[in-house]
């Protein structure tokens, strides 16, 4: 139960820099249009990606050590179900609207 | 004041409706004046509806059923009369009755009387299955069976003030869209599966978190009973099932009330959205309905096989196969949307898959028969009626799964065959095994095992009837949801089908004369020691019916047939040597008042009464935050009361009572040398 | 499990077993609001060129607002975080502040939306205007609507901080908030990389 | 405790209830043949593609499904208890031959039928155009509540609730809806897709030699859904240019303000001709619900796509 109260404020810091960086590299892109194409989204992919993993990681306190397994499993389940669910829906509704419009 | 409610929401417009409203209308009349007449509102009130303990919830989603069971069956009879007599002419129902029945039989049956059924069933075994005194959260329990009951009770209503969807029970927009659909019918249907999908994610989330945190000592996963090991899945399957369920029938709400663009035709919605939503959840949602049923099965083949369960770890892993592989086939409800021959082949396979875990269990159970010694009783029927029919419709279920095949029967009854095929001697018949199996650990008598068989009969002879016809009608060309048809040689076929359901009709009357018959005999068929069918697994070895806290001392569990185990061991009906104080929950009324407010704020949303909805949810928002400042939630039930709750038990436990356990014993085992101790 | 003699000691282990199921529970349930946030992305994604007859992303975005709702959201992550370390430091009093400025920061974030909302609506790019606006009003109007519930749950774990003391449930219900609230952070994370920022490429 | 006697009233009821039905029905069903079931005895060449694979798959999983059923009545039968005889094995828990039997059957069947499943769906995607000597002929359908309307732009006319084609080209069939989602299937002749406003979808198909068949909207659409069902003729080339003189002479013309009097709710509206019809109509239809809308490009789009909504 205490796996989440023992933590210092340079974890949160450490977190909060580095969720700063990932969101500012995306924006700056974008904003500054220094990047075009696909490569764009590949960055603002990535760095979502890795945004998500700092949250987890720095403010949710997932540790695979000391995180029960349960809640471990379960998150593994819910990305595996979106993915599944939304790269199933996104493949399935782009290929209909490319037989149909 | 009452937005769009008028007078002439009272259905004063046909002999269908008016009688539709009047049965509903005098069957909760009938309902309000015998609990009056037996003064028993306020036994009603303390001891059931405001009950958190688990037995007395799975005790009120089964009535739910059984109660949503006889409107369901209603339906689905009226339908079968239709298509009986409706060869070139209007039958006796118009078209717009038709199709608002076979939408409520669709949503109730679903809904209303498998959900509430099996969640029942889950409830009431479960936590004995593995060793705990309630679900982890119970008063949550009681919250989720309230709105299940809400979403029951909003699709009654709409029988009596307005009318019901017309859009079948899966509503594809636009046709369910406002601009096609601007009644009430579709808000009815939407606000019944919100109401009720909160319930059920709940119930979920509740079960997951009960098997995984509260099993007994020694209850490893690998040591958990079948049925628990089902309902953990279908928790799980829930639980991330149903908000695909909540997202879709939200944004069709927003659409219809709010004017948003989701699903309609133009402005930018997209329909086909919406039918792949719905089947995300959808195909998970059939799974649901069927994996308990095998739960069911597993636990019965084995004690009425008298053996051990032959690969139960095959079956565990077939069953958390099928549950994973049901969140990767959706898309096989669509395949005639227009997808491209990659998509609609890589799904159609997917759902091949499914074919082999399903088989497995199939061949597991029945090399449990293998060199067992089976007894017929009415869950064991139940069972060999299933894996000889079921094996039919799943084997229909494949060629629906081929896509070019499907482009020939989708929308037709082949197709209605198959899911009634699946639903009632798979799902139904789970339950009703079931049902006569666990019967006596919720009431403490045995079910009479004559009308048993005989329901039995009528029930799978009915089936046989009533959709072995609508197999060939699909290769004949009718489609499903038909009101009326010119073809003269599909009318001999749908009387036929019409007599299966009288036949069908004829089994549900024997389950009814067969709880009568065991009331009335109540006496003789009692069921001393916990344990009258000899099973394996704990919950034979609570009292029947068990005691508040289920165990006094939570069990040891050593093997996978914990209690056979402690039988042959000698350590059943053992009295410990002390009693511990055990902590309870206490009652709430704050369960039945927020189903209350979940029924009231369908009501209001379905007929735009703005102030009522705020005020609901607001009332809502205000139980939950009393319920999150009180700390205040258990009490405490003493050593001595428990003490003497168990010494009265086990007083009445005569070694006649008891099973001869030389019959089971491991080959080689000395014969006679471990019968049971007593206390 | 043996040596508990009275009441009060079968009541705490009780309750010390409930609040881990109860937080445990807490996750499936983040879990399956996840499913919730990741259907609405879906559909946005599907709908997101569905403009109708109105205004598309390029018109409606402005980045620069979005880049200011992300800042306030962040640091109110941060600052939940100091108060869940004040917390286990058993400082009530900090607690509370730490709490507060999370409630304002999570105030100022849903000002800056509903002055977004109330702009779009008022050009005439209402919900009801195509596909599009209808699936972006629903996705970030929904994580907006979380927000609110957070910023109510945080003014009722404030008021339980100071009346009832840093119990045991009491700070295991901070714990769940907590988790609540840095969730939300990972669905704006969504929101800005599939909503804002390719929709003003 | 259970008594083994409760095989006899297994037994007992047996005999009486459900031999009775089931000879009532045989009886009932006597001269109900078959033989015309338009998806068992299919009058073109892609229905009877779809039909075989149905039977190949039928067939390929009775060699499992036939040993679950025996068997398991087999076992019923033999492990009964009362019947002493066999052997009784309580504490069997496993057996990895039977196992690996019981997953690998089923499991071979199923990789038999997942390679059939993926070279049929590519052959039969009803999208594919159907090579013959002849170049396809060419019909626009349009779901309308609740009848269906079919262009022919060869032709330059329109009829409702009637289709015909000339047996000897394949078809194909462009579909679009103006009203809610439908399904158009010729059962006869193949399998059906789904009709969406605001989407193009495609069907090929191809009649074996003339003949009348049954065509429906399969997709329930409300009031009139049960009536929505047509005549698809297929024709020699005597009788289709017959057909083709009967259309073109009739007086009546389906345009803008013709189409939007069609487009309003009727059941079982009578077959109705048009010798010609608006231009670009079925273009229009599709353009009234695109998820982009642009200025109109003509009068008659503009009445169209307003009109009705
Ligand atoms: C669990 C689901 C379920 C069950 C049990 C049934 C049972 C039956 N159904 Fe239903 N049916 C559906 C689910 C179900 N159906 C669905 C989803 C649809 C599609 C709706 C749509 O088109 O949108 C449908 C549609 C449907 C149609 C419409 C077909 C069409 O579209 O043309 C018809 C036609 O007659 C029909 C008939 C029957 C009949 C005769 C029974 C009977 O054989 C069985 C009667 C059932 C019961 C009597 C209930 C069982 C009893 C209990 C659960 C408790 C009893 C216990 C005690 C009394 C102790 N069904
Ligand atoms: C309890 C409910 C239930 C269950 C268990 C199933 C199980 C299966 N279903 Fe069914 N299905 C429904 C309920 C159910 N279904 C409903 C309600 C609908 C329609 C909804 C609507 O439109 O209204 C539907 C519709 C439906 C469709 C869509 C058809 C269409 O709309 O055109 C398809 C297509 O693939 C399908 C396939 C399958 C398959 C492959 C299985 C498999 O899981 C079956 C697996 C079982 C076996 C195969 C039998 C045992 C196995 C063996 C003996 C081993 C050997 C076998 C082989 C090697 C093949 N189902
Ligand atoms: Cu009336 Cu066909
Ligand atoms: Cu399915």
């Amino acid at each position: 139960m205490n796996h989440s109260s023992e933590r210092a404020a340079s974890t949160y810091l450490t977190g909060f820099v580095l969720a700063v960086i990932l969101t500012a590299i995306p924006f700056a892109l974008v904003w500054g249009g220094l990047l075009t194409g696909p490569a764009v989204y590949a960055v603002i992919a990535v760095a979502a990606v890795i945004q998500v993993l700092v949250h987890l990681i720095f403010f949710l306190h997932l540790d695979l050590k000391s995180t029960p397994g349960e809640n471990l499993f379960f998150l593994g389940f819910a990305a595996v179900l979106i993915f599944i669910m939304v790269g199933g829906s996104l493949w399935i509704m782009i290929d209909l609207h490319h037989r149909m419009m | 004041m009452l937005g769009r409610l008028t007078f002439d929401a009272i259905p004063l417009y046909s002999w269908v409706a008016m009688g539709g409203a009047a049965v509903t209308v005098g069957g909760g009349l009938a309902v309000f004046l015998l609990i009056t007449y037996l003064r028993a509102w306020k036994v009603l009130w303390t001891d059931w509806l405001t009950s958190v303990d688990h037995k007395k919830i799975g005790i009120m989603y089964v009535v739910l059923a059984l109660v949503m069971l006889a409107r369901g069956f209603v339906d689905a009879l009226m339908m079968r009369a239709q298509q009986a007599i409706a060869l070139n002419n209007d039958g006796y129902l118009p078209a717009e009755h038709f199709e608002q029945i076979f939408s409520s039989h669709g949503t109730i049956m679903i809904f209303f009387v498998a959900m509430p059924f099996l969640t029942g069933l889950i409830n009431i075994i479960v936590p004995q299955q593995i060793g705990a005194r309630d679900v982890a959260f119970p008063f949550l329990n009681s919250v989720s069976l309230f709105l299940t009951a809400a979403g029951a009770g909003l699709v009654l209503i709409s029988l009596v003030i307005g009318k019901f969807s017309t859009a079948g029970w899966t509503g594809y927009p636009p046709y369910s869209g406002i601009d096609y659909n601007p009644g009430v019918g579709v808000d009815y249907w939407l606000w019944a599966l919100i109401v009720s999908g909160v319930g059920s994610t709940m119930t979920g989330i509740n079960f997951i978190v009960t098997i995984v945190k509260n099993r007994c000592p020694g209850m490893t996963y690998m040591r958990m009973p079948l049925f628990t090991w089902t309902a953990l899945c279908i928790s799980v399957l829930i639980a991330f099932a149903f908000p695909a369920l909540t997202v879709v029938a939200a944004q069709l709400v927003l659409d219809r009330t709010l004017g948003f663009h989701f699903f309609t035709n133009g402005d930018g919605g997209n329909m086909m959205m919406f039918a792949n939503l719905l089947w995300i959840w959808g195909h998970p949602e059939v799974y649901i309905l069927i994996l308990p049923a095998f739960g069911i099965f597993s636990e019965v083949v084995a004690t009425f096989s008298r053996k051990r369960l032959f690969g139960y770890k095959s079956l565990v892993y077939a069953t958390a196969c099928i549950a994973i592989l049901s969140f990767t086939v959706w898309l096989h409800h669509f395949f005639t949307m227009g997808s491209s021959a990659n998509v609609n082949a890589v799904f159609g396979i997917a759902t091949m898959i499914i074919a082999v875990p399903t088989g497995v269990k199939i061949f597991d159970w029945m090399f449990t028969m293998y060199r067992g010694r089976i007894e017929f009783h009415p869950s064991m029927v139940f069972t060999i009626g299933f894996m000889v029919t079921f094996v039919i419709g799943g084997v229909t279920g494949v060629l629906l799964a081929l896509p070019p095949a499907d482009y020939l029967m989708h929308n037709s009854t082949f197709l209605v065959a198959h899911f009634h095929n699946m639903l009632i001697p798979g799902a139904l018949f789970g339950y009703f095994a079931g049902l006569n199996y666990w019967f006596p650990k919720a009431f403490g008598f045995k079910l009479d095992a004559k009308w048993g068989i005989r329901s039995f009969w009528f029930w799978i002879v009915g089936f046989y009837l009533a959709f072995m016809p609508l197999y060939v009608l699909g290769f004949m060309g009718m489609s499903r949801r038909m009101e009326h048809y010119a073809d003269p040689t599909w009318q001999p076929y749908l009387i036929v089908a019409a007599l299966g359901a009288v036949c069908i009709l004829c089994g549900i009357i024997c389950i009814a004369v067969q709880l009568y018959v065991s009331a009335r005999n109540w006496g003789s068929a009692r069921d001393t020691t916990g344990d009258p069918w000899n099973g394996r697994t704990l919950e034979w070895a609570t009292s029947s019916p068990p005691a508040p806290y289920n165990f006094a001392i939570l069990p040891e569990v050593r093997d996978l047939d914990a209690f056979h185990d402690m039988k042959i061991k000698g350590t059943a009906y053992q009295a410990p040597t002390s009693y511990e104080d055990i902590v309870m929950p206490k009652s709430s009324g704050l369960g039945p008042v927020l189903g209350a407010l979940g029924f009231a704020l369908g009501f209001a949303m379905v007929w735009y009464i703005w102030w009522l909805a705020a005020l609901c949810l607001v009332l809502a928002l205000v139980c939950i935050g009393i319920r999150a400042c009180d700390d205040d939630t258990e009490y405490v039930i003493p050593a001595s009361e428990v003490a003497a709750i168990e010494n009265v038990r086990l007083a009445q436990i005569t070694p006649a009572d008891m099973h001869d356990m030389r019959d089971f014993l491991p080959r080689g085992a000395a014969s006679g040398a471990a019968l049971p101790g007593r206390a | 499990m043996t040596d508990m003699s009275t009441t009060a000691d079968v009541l705490e282990h009780e309750e010390a077993k409930s609040l881990e199921a109860r937080e445990f529970g807490f996750w499936v349930y983040l879990m399956t609001d996840a499913v919730i946030f990741a259907l609405l992305f879906a559909s946005y994604v599907v709908l997101s060129n569905n403009s109708a007859a109105g205004p598309t992303s390029k018109d409606l975005f402005d980045l620069g607002h979005t880049a200011g709702e992300t800042a306030l959201l962040l640091l109110s992550s941060l600052t939940f975080g100091f108060a869940t370390i004040a917390m286990s430091a058993g400082q009530a009093g900090r607690v509370v502040q730490w709490l507060i400025v999370s409630m304002v920061l999570g105030l100022g974030f849903l000002a800056m939306e509903l002055i977004e909302f109330h702009g779009m609506i008022a050009a005439g790019a209402g919900p009801g205007t195509s596909g599009f606006l209808s699936a972006f009003f629903t996705l970030v109007g929904t994580h907006g609507l979380h927000v609110t519930f957070g910023a109510i749950g945080i003014c009722v774990m404030i008021g339980q901080v100071l009346v009832k003391g840093l119990t045991l449930p009491v700070r295991s219900r901070l714990i769940r908030l907590g988790l609540f609230w840095h969730f939300l952070d990972i669905v704006w994370i969504g929101i800005f990389s599939v909503v804002y920022l390719p929709g003003v490429m | 405790m259970i008594e083994p006697t409760n095989r006899r009233y297994c037994r007992r009821n047996f005999r009486a209830v459900p031999l009775l039905a089931i000879i009532g029905s045989c009886l009932l069903l006597q001269g109900c043949g078959l033989s015309d079931a338009p998806v068992l005895f299919p009058k073109g060449p892609i229905a009877l593609a779809e039909r075989n694979l149905l039977f190949t798959a039928f067939a390929l999983m009775m060699i499992v499904a036939i040993p679950a059923i025996g068997l398991t009545l087999f076992f019923v039968w033999r492990y009964r208890r009362g019947n002493d005889a066999p052997a009784y094995t309580p504490d069997w828990e496993g057996s990895w031959k039977v196992e690996t039997v019981v997953w690998l059957v089923p499991a071979a069947i199923i990789v038999v039928l997942g390679t059939l499943v993926w070279n049929t769906t590519h052959k039969l995607d009803p999208y594919v155009e159907l090579t013959g000597d002849k170049p396809a002929f060419r019909v626009q359908a349009i779901a309308l509540d609740w009848k269906w309307l079919f262009l022919y732009p060869e032709l330059g006319v329109a009829s409702v609730n009637e289709l015909a084609f000339p047996a000897d080209r394949p078809l194909n069939v462009e579909i679009t809806s103006d009203t809610v989602m439908n399904s158009l299937m010729i059962p006869a002749l193949g399998g059906q897709i789904y009709a969406m406003a605001g989407m193009r979808s495609e069907l090929n198909l191809l009649a074996n030699e003339p003949g009348v068949f049954t065509g429906r909207n399969t997709m329930y659409s409300g009031d009139g859904f049960a009536d929505q069902h047509f005549k698809a003729h297929a024709m020699n080339e005597a009788d289709f240019n017959s057909w083709k003189a009967k259309v073109t002479g009739d007086a009546n013309v389906l345009d803008a303000k013709t189409y939007l009097e069609l487009h309003k709710q009727s059941v079982a509206n009578p077959v109705t001709y048009y010798s010609a019809f608006e231009k670009d109509l079925f273009d229009i239809i599709l353009r009234k619900y695109a998820p982009i809308v642009g200025p109109y490009e003509s009068e008659a789009a503009e009445l169209i796509c307003r009109g009705a909504a």
